[in-house]
């Protein structure tokens, strides 16, 4: 949908389809059967509550760490939409609850993962928002920045050497794009050609370092044309233009025409994460003013003016996730703690003699 | 003299040696407005501005790179890392650089630098919020390596580190950065490197320890006191170079000896002590030096206190070293 | 039967298992037309094309990294980095997502990827061209490492670091490449890890040893059988898994160890077989372990060969430990 | 003298000056006096020779090693004409002979390394063609391609926080560029606007690998832009191209306006190394089209165009540099070699005991 046109060029505006009063402004027709777009809407707002909900298990001392995805909602339900959920790889990173959720995750695993509970597929190994799902091929999140993109490039390069069909999508921060990795990955793939669509969620800080003084380069898009690649930049607050510029992108690298960097403007309402305070490095206004964009609202308001959505609606809409992410976090809850001597599993395929005799030395 | 805590005791060394010497500065991610992650700069951007407090890309590579440079060229950075799990990005600069710059040149340049590592686990911080990399850089030929344990040790030994001529590695024991406050000397106070620190006077066993540790190794000879045993307690400090003498001055009086450290175990840098201990005095030896020490395995998040060499992992290898 | 090299056993390793395999791919620099710059995978681009003999852009990061992701897919790379003093920048990928993949992930995703390392010194390689990195690798909980010594033994322990389903930094004594040839078996030949082998019966001293420091520790011994002294010679082969029961069988029997190995001697591998044996067997020894190794100093050019353990420093150890 | 409108854009030609005839074609005048011009030649043809030397004691098995340099001139002497010797600093690679050798590195010392001999100030530490002079700022050259990028943007960094007015220069091949540390040098500089010039010897190959398979990207300064700087690609066998090119950059730089790329085009007619053999990877003809090219045949033209130089001089030119390379390289071995004792200092400022105890091992 998204033509050759809106590819990336130094100073483009950013893409955006549906205006901040919810009215379809694109030089194309909208295509998504109404039950999409309200499923959509649906992952958006259970995605705002979940974070809600962690935030207060960690206020309650339930959780050691929450990374807040408030203001990230929009790119991540586009992301998700533009994706074969269980046949495509996900490489996220720690932001990205709403993407994992949207693409099919269950909620129990989540807060699984968040409590270190056996309801975590992962076995609790790692801190909370560092989710991963074998089934969805939702590659575990690893905690230093921008390491999961080598990989994501060689799952991508083995999808193309055996012509599975298959296309790769990695989710990062802006901050990211300063690590070597991102730079050994995106040009791997560009030289490979590999079928990898690269998402930078460009929330405008890393911790508190602000994007001057992280980047260079006026956007991040801008660094595709350093790979041979095409680069957009899109207006993140806007699911339906991360969604279409996301499909294009997956379409493009899933026929063999390689890999493709997307750029969402987004902006985290909350700190960095909640051993954060963000008032000694952002303005209040700032944060007021990105409140305003909320991919939340201006859904709404699509849905709405198109008639298909009400106050009523929405009121039924939030009772019920609320029954969901509690049903969910109970689950999660109940399935227990995860035993002390999973410690020692995983680290090989075979426990080895050394680990059995340190487990004994416990 | 100052009650401070061992992160307050960085940020007051720093703001110290930066008023001394112009040279100095701090480069890292989050180290500027924001003061570091841990606060450890806190107060030394307003107070010496974007020049000397620099705020870095995310890349690790770049941090101790550049910091190789700005020595080279005869500034005197100290860089942070802001988990020693972050490292390894920027791991080829340290020993492939930093370390050898000196020897490659044949001493034409040199790269007078710290890098300030937040180490160690306890802080329910997963595998890669809680290592222990000291023995990487220890096995660096051309680095020195620090991992103090208390608040008047860190400020002794940062400052020792920052005007050394070598590249130092200073570790920080996170989970010590707010545990307790001591007295912290006002102003000039630097500890050489390489001396050990008797923690506690004692005959009947040795017990070895650095950085994070040694908080737990105390509380075990406490516990040890209490039953009449008599732990002789040495806090390394400093672990490249390491004080042999103390180490073997002591082992070899008392003949037993248990090495607590939080890294893996296999080939950790208490192994070196070990081996060291029974190449030089095995004949003093009254039972096989031991080792308690974190488990071979990623730093597990769930099980974050389990991993560690805790106070009974302690007890129980004395035990065994006094019965042998 | 063939009469192989060590690099030879490489390729036809390499193509062995790739014929058996069609998940096995080969990525890295020069790895291609050129064959790697020491040849260990000539023939192999036009035999199985560039899909899976894979010339990489110059990063180590992007080499290690797409190996993990490749392997996590279903795929069974075999990555060449051209020395092993430039795995470094290659370094995050290895310990953070090669050896945390399964245990991070609960066993959901893991990685069956071997890493190929031309490793040691004495070729005139400099400080970047010699190195003897092994440590690092066998305390990084999650990987298993491998040297091997000889053209059977490599293409044994190749085999089976391809099939295993670990991620296995598999380590090549570049110096004896083109050393010498001996029998390699033409068909299926795997040899386990964790098997150390006995290159010399003896009772007087055990050598251990493994990589290229084997071939200077065989000359040593063949000094010493002169000299009426019996060696008993272990070749560890496999560093992690490493030959525990082999080892402290040895050495309990005999009581006299010399431990050689090319790597710098502070915190170094064979640091942590000294400590095993004194922690396991201390009332065994007749004497300390000693232990014969590379200088605390980057690897110098000028006196390549000085800096390795050769057969004099090796035989004066020995001394030591027979006269102790 | 080069105006931004030959500021890179992608798709540019590379800039040249001089056509390959030795006519000067540039959109200015040329202002350099005869005596550079001809110290220029001297320089192109010095090191011409010195790689024909080092050849030779490689092939007599007098060294280890050499990575020979001849197509580079051009681009070496464009580049060091540029800087100010032994103020600003210099951070070169294992193919830059013929730069240190015209910043002013005295043969003797490149001798010296190339044998390990007490003339080498760097105490023959490392492999030859790894040159470095504290007296002169030539930061001496480490093997792991790009590692030397940062430490030049710290430098760089260090000049503008002290307001030193010294410019920082790093060169290296385009292979060198697929390297994290390139990618974080360059993001480095361009957020801190540090003054360095980053210089790509692009010569198409890094060891067998072409280009196609190394980047992406069109061309290498198309990078640039990734990082918010410029980028200039130029002929690299037209001398005066580079010089020119290099003398704005560094003016750039010097005046505060940040760093720049610049890439230039050249070929190495050799082998990568003596222990490479290029027939497997490039056809002959391509070397052949590329020796046409020879940036001393066309500064030779250029010269005899002006009417500066003749037949009877370039004779005499190679006679003296003949004569001046035996007894650089008599002095050089004449010095003795390094002595085994050296093995254990400037590991540390102070030698430790443990070294001192290891050295008596010996
Ligand atoms: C290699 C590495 N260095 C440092 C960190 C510490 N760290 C965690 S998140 C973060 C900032 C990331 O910013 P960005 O990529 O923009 O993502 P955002 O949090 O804004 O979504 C940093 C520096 C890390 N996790 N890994
Ligand atoms: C980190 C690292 N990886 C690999 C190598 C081995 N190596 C030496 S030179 C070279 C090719 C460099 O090519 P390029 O940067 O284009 O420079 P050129 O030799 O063409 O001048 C390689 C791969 C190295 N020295 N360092
Ligand atoms: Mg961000
Ligand atoms: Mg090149």
């Amino acid at each position: 949908m998204i033509q050759e046109t809106h590819l990336f060029k130094p100073f483009d505006k950013p893409l955006s389809l549906v205006t901040d009063a919810g009215v379809w402004n694109a030089p194309f027709e909208l295509d998504l059967p109404d039950e999409t777009l309200l499923n959509m809407y649906r992952d958006l707002v259970l995605s705002r509550l979940l974070d809600e909900q962690l935030g207060k298990l960690q206020r309650l001392g339930k959780t050691s760490f929450v990374a807040p995805n408030a203001g990230h909602e929009g790119a991540h339900v586009g992301v998700a939409y533009a994706l074969r959920a269980g046949f495509d790889w996900l490489f996220p990173y720690y932001r990205d609850h709403g993407l994992v959720l949207a693409l099919g995750v269950p909620l129990r695993e989540v807060f699984g993962q968040t409590l270190a509970t056996r309801a975590d597929p992962n076995k609790g190994r790692q801190m909370p928002a560092h989710p991963g799902s074998g089934a969805l091929n939702v590659f575990t999140a690893a905690s230093p920045i921008a390491s999961h993109l080598p990989p994501a490039v060689g799952a991508a390069l083995s999808m193309k050497l055996r012509g599975t069909g298959q296309v790769a999508v990695a989710t990062f921060g802006e901050g990211a794009t300063s690590e070597g990795d991102f730079h050994a990955a995106m040009n791997f793939a560009g030289v490979q050609g590999a079928p990898i669509v690269f998402v930078c969620e460009n929330n405008g800080y890393a911790i508190s370092v602000a994007l001057r003084k992280q980047s260079g380069s006026e956007t991040i898009a801008a660094k595709a044309y350093a790979y041979g690649m095409p680069g957009y930049t899109v207006d993140g607050m806007d699911a339906l233009a991360c969604y279409y510029v996301m499909q294009d992108a997956v379409a493009h690298a899933r026929e063999g025409r390689g890999p493709v960097l997307v750029e969402l403007l987004v902006y985290r309402y909350g700190a960095h994460s909640s051993a954060d305070d963000d008032s000694a490095y952002r303005p209040r206004e700032e944060v007021a003013a990105w409140r305003r964009r909320d991919p939340l609202g201006r859904f709404r308001r699509f849905l709405e003016a198109r008639g298909l959505w009400e106050e009523v609606q929405e009121r039924g809409l939030r009772d019920e996730l609320g029954r969901t992410l509690s049903a969910a976090l109970a689950e999660a809850e109940a399935a227990g703690s995860v035993p002390t001597e999973w410690l020692f599993d995983d680290v090989y395929a075979e426990v080895p003699d050394t680990l059995l005799e340190q487990r004994e030395s416990l | 003299m100052a009650q401070l805590n061992f992160v307050q005791a960085i940020t007051h060394t720093l703001d110290f040696e930066m008023a001394r010497d112009p040279r100095v500065v701090l480069l890292g991610e989050d180290v500027g407005k924001r003061g570091g992650v841990f606060l450890a700069s806190q107060g030394l951007f307003d107070r010496y501005g974007p020049d000397r407090v620099i705020d870095t890309p995310l890349s690790e590579a770049a941090i101790v790179g550049a910091a190789v440079g700005m020595a080279a060229h005869g500034l005197r950075p100290v860089a942070e890392v802001q988990f020693s799990d972050y490292i390894y990005p920027g791991f080829d600069q340290l020993v492939s650089q930093a370390a050898k710059l000196r020897y490659r040149s044949g001493g034409q340049f040199f790269a007078p630098m710290v890098v300030r590592l937040p180490a160690g686990g306890g802080v329910k911080g997963g595998h890669h919020h809680s290592q222990n990399p000291e023995t990487h850089f220890v096995h660096t030929p051309g680095l020195k390596v620090v991992y103090p344990s208390s608040p008047a040790d860190a400020k002794g030994l940062l400052t020792t580190a920052i005007r050394d001529d070598d590249p130092v590695v200073f570790m920080e024991p996170k989970r010590l950065y707010r545990a307790f406050k001591e007295e912290v000397p006002d102003g000039e106070y630097a500890v050489p490197l390489g001396q050990a620190r008797v923690r506690l006077e004692g005959d009947d066993v040795v017990l070895i320890s650095y950085g994070g540790s040694v908080a737990e190794t105390l509380m075990a000879a406490g516990a040890l006191s209490e039953q009449g045993v008599s732990a002789h307690v040495l806090d390394l400090r400093s672990l490249l170079p390491w004080d042999k003498g103390a180490v073997l001055e002591a082992v070899a009086r008392v003949g037993r000896v248990v090495l607590v450290s939080e890294a893996p175990k296999t080939a950790g840098f208490v192994s070196e002590i070990a081996a060291t201990i029974s190449e030089e005095i095995l004949d003093t030896l009254l039972a096989p030096p031991a080792r308690v020490t974190g488990f071979d395995t990623p730093y597990p998040y769930a099980q974050d206190r389990a991993y560690l060499p805790g106070v009974n992992r302690i007890l129980r290898a004395v035990q065994g070293v006094l019965n042998y």
